[in-house]
């Protein structure tokens, strides 16, 4: 399983609901607005360290640049939409719009 | 990281698993009304032996299914209603979330039909014997 | 791989539809097979062929694109009804058709990504 | 008092359009006058004249009964060149024009109320 | 000032946003799917009664009727179309969107 | 309750306090770039005297005037860009709510303007001040 997650985690429980369901091990994506949780040293950066202690944490490039976003918790590996399409060879996908 | 093989073509193949994931309320938006009209052509579909279908209900998707809707006034189909009629259609695997019932002072008998009740390991591993999941 | 797609949001209001765009797209460089893109509720308006947005990226136009490559675009013709979008204002390569065949696209991919709100 | 109102979501998907055309029709039967309805961003879609839902309120041409009541009914023009909706797919009653009118409304309003996601 | 809440309190954070930031005193309206914060019981209950503690809260009763939510907290005031906009009279509206 | 009384006619009214009220984050969705728009056109007529108008940054809004960003490999257009240039538009009133950027680890620095920046009780005095308020 593949989790996806494009929301803020400011304003929506995304990423906090799927973190409860999700199985030690099994990586989460986070894109579109997603990708906020990544940023360093913000109110939510306990909610992303948590994910990062039992899963791998992917953020895609392309939504990082366009909201200007350059400082990431150690451990979130950057992709490409080449790299999204590859987690999604290995994983079906569990889209938690 | 490296490449998935593919599977063989379909035909023939075992059923497609799918697994409509409502997590969104009623009324204030579409979405679960979407989905259970994929439910019901899913149905068709598994009468083919092509697809098996089954539903989710976690968060808010637990309250597509509580009893005593009434949207008439806001000119608004009801949705829970259509839902004890599913297995007519060949959909009758039903599971809700436990945790997303208790938060919402919810149990099964505030509900029009009775899903199997499922803890956070259940509905993980419900969510892994997928093929595909579709969300609203 | 067969890959299917769902898209739930129309075109601009939401980013749904660029990432939808760009996971095909990366796909397709990756040599998978997109056995179909079904636009669903609101989804169905990135099929209209009148986006006229000035100096920017026209979606309509880049899914028909798409659609001209041979990938199946097909947009709920219930939600299409709903909301008035029509055969004839469709775009090229683009098809108003049943939620049959999203049933279809998912019965022949091996994975299957939405992307909506 | 004079009331104005933004609609920023289309129809069906969310209840925005729903929820402000019942604030119109109680703000009316109130007494109060309606100095405009503008809809904005995905908005735009509540004028298409299409729609054409089985069985279902027809949120386009209860806008437009609205309209006719003398109710001055606005979809930006910006977004409805974006998304596709011109002034001939418009139901009566309903003008696509500028933001100009957004601020026209504001301006003249007493109260000004949005509705949206 | 009339703020305005059409979200669900659990999955958006629209509820809490908008009381960190309303005087008491300065009444609440919920509507659309912000009407579920208003059932009792719930594991968000202490939200609303938070809210009630410091302000008049309303609750549009065809949202009510439509999601089926029979049970209120206690002091929530159930109200019309016709009240929503009598308190629109009242109050210009802050929309908590 | 009661009816609250008409004003008078707009025309000799002191002009109208309109506030747009940024909460959500750009490019995920495309309010608040819808927001800027409403700036630019209120712009114009604040200098013919009918509204004043100000802009409050809070929760994710604040996103959308932070500093180095870039959607072109999106094919979007950049939002923050705009904002500098809003005072030759009539429209230099900024505001930010200082919890918003706490939380999210920003600061003044971190910003494409210099939005002064409020506590609760000054945003909610703001608020407070407005004929209305347009969220994006």
């Amino acid at each position: 399983m593949l989790f996806t997650v494009n929301k803020s985690p400011y304003l929506r429980g995304n990423l906090e609901g799927c973190l409860r369901l999700a199985p030690a091990g099994t990586p989460l994506l986070l894109y579109e607005d997603g990708v906020y949780a990544a940023a360093a040293g913000t109110r939510v950066e306990g909610l992303l360290r948590q994910a990062l202690a039992s899963h791998p944490v992917y953020a895609v490039e392309a939504d990082l640049k366009a909201r200007g976003i350059a400082r990431l918790i150690e451990g979130v590996r950057v992709i490409d939409y080449a790299g999204f399409v590859e987690l999604v060879e290995q994983h079906p996908v569990v889209p938690w719009l | 990281m490296e490449h998935g093989e593919p599977r063989g073509e379909p035909s023939g193949a075992p059923p497609r698993k799918v697994l409509v994931l409502m997590r969104k309320a009623p009324y204030g938006s579409l979405y679960n009304w979407e989905g259970l009209q994929v439910l019901l052509i899913m149905g068709a579909y598994k009468m083919q032996g092509l697809v098996d279908i089954a539903v989710a209900f976690v968060e808010d998707g637990v309250f597509a299914i509580t009893q005593g809707q009434d949207p008439s006034s806001l000119g608004m189909k009801a949705i829970a209603k259509t839902y004890p009629a599913l297995p007519d259609f060949e959909v009758d695997r039903f599971y809700v979330d436990g945790q997303s019932l208790a938060d919402r002072n919810l149990t099964l008998d505030d509900l029009v039909i009775k899903p199997e009740i499922l803890d956070a390991a259940g509905m993980a591993r419900l969510l892994a014997e997928q093929d595909a999941i579709l969300p609203f | 791989m067969k890959i299917g797609v769902m898209v739930q949001e129309g075109p601009y209001q939401h980013q749904a539809s660029d990432s939808a765009w760009e996971f095909v797209r990366a796909a397709l460089a990756r040599g998978h097979e997109i056995v179909g893109v079904f636009f669903y509720t609101d989804g169905v308006y990135n099929v209209n062929r009148f986006m006229n947005p000035p100096g920017e990226r026209v979606i309509g136009k880049r899914w028909s694109e798409l659609g001209a490559q041979g990938i199946p675009l097909v947009a709920c013709v219930t939600d299409s009804t709903y909301r008035g979008i029509t055969q004839e204002i469709a775009v090229p390569n683009a098809k108003i058709s049943g939620l049959g065949n999203l049933a279809e696209f998912i019965q022949q991919a091996d994975r299957f990504v939405t992307f909506g709100d």
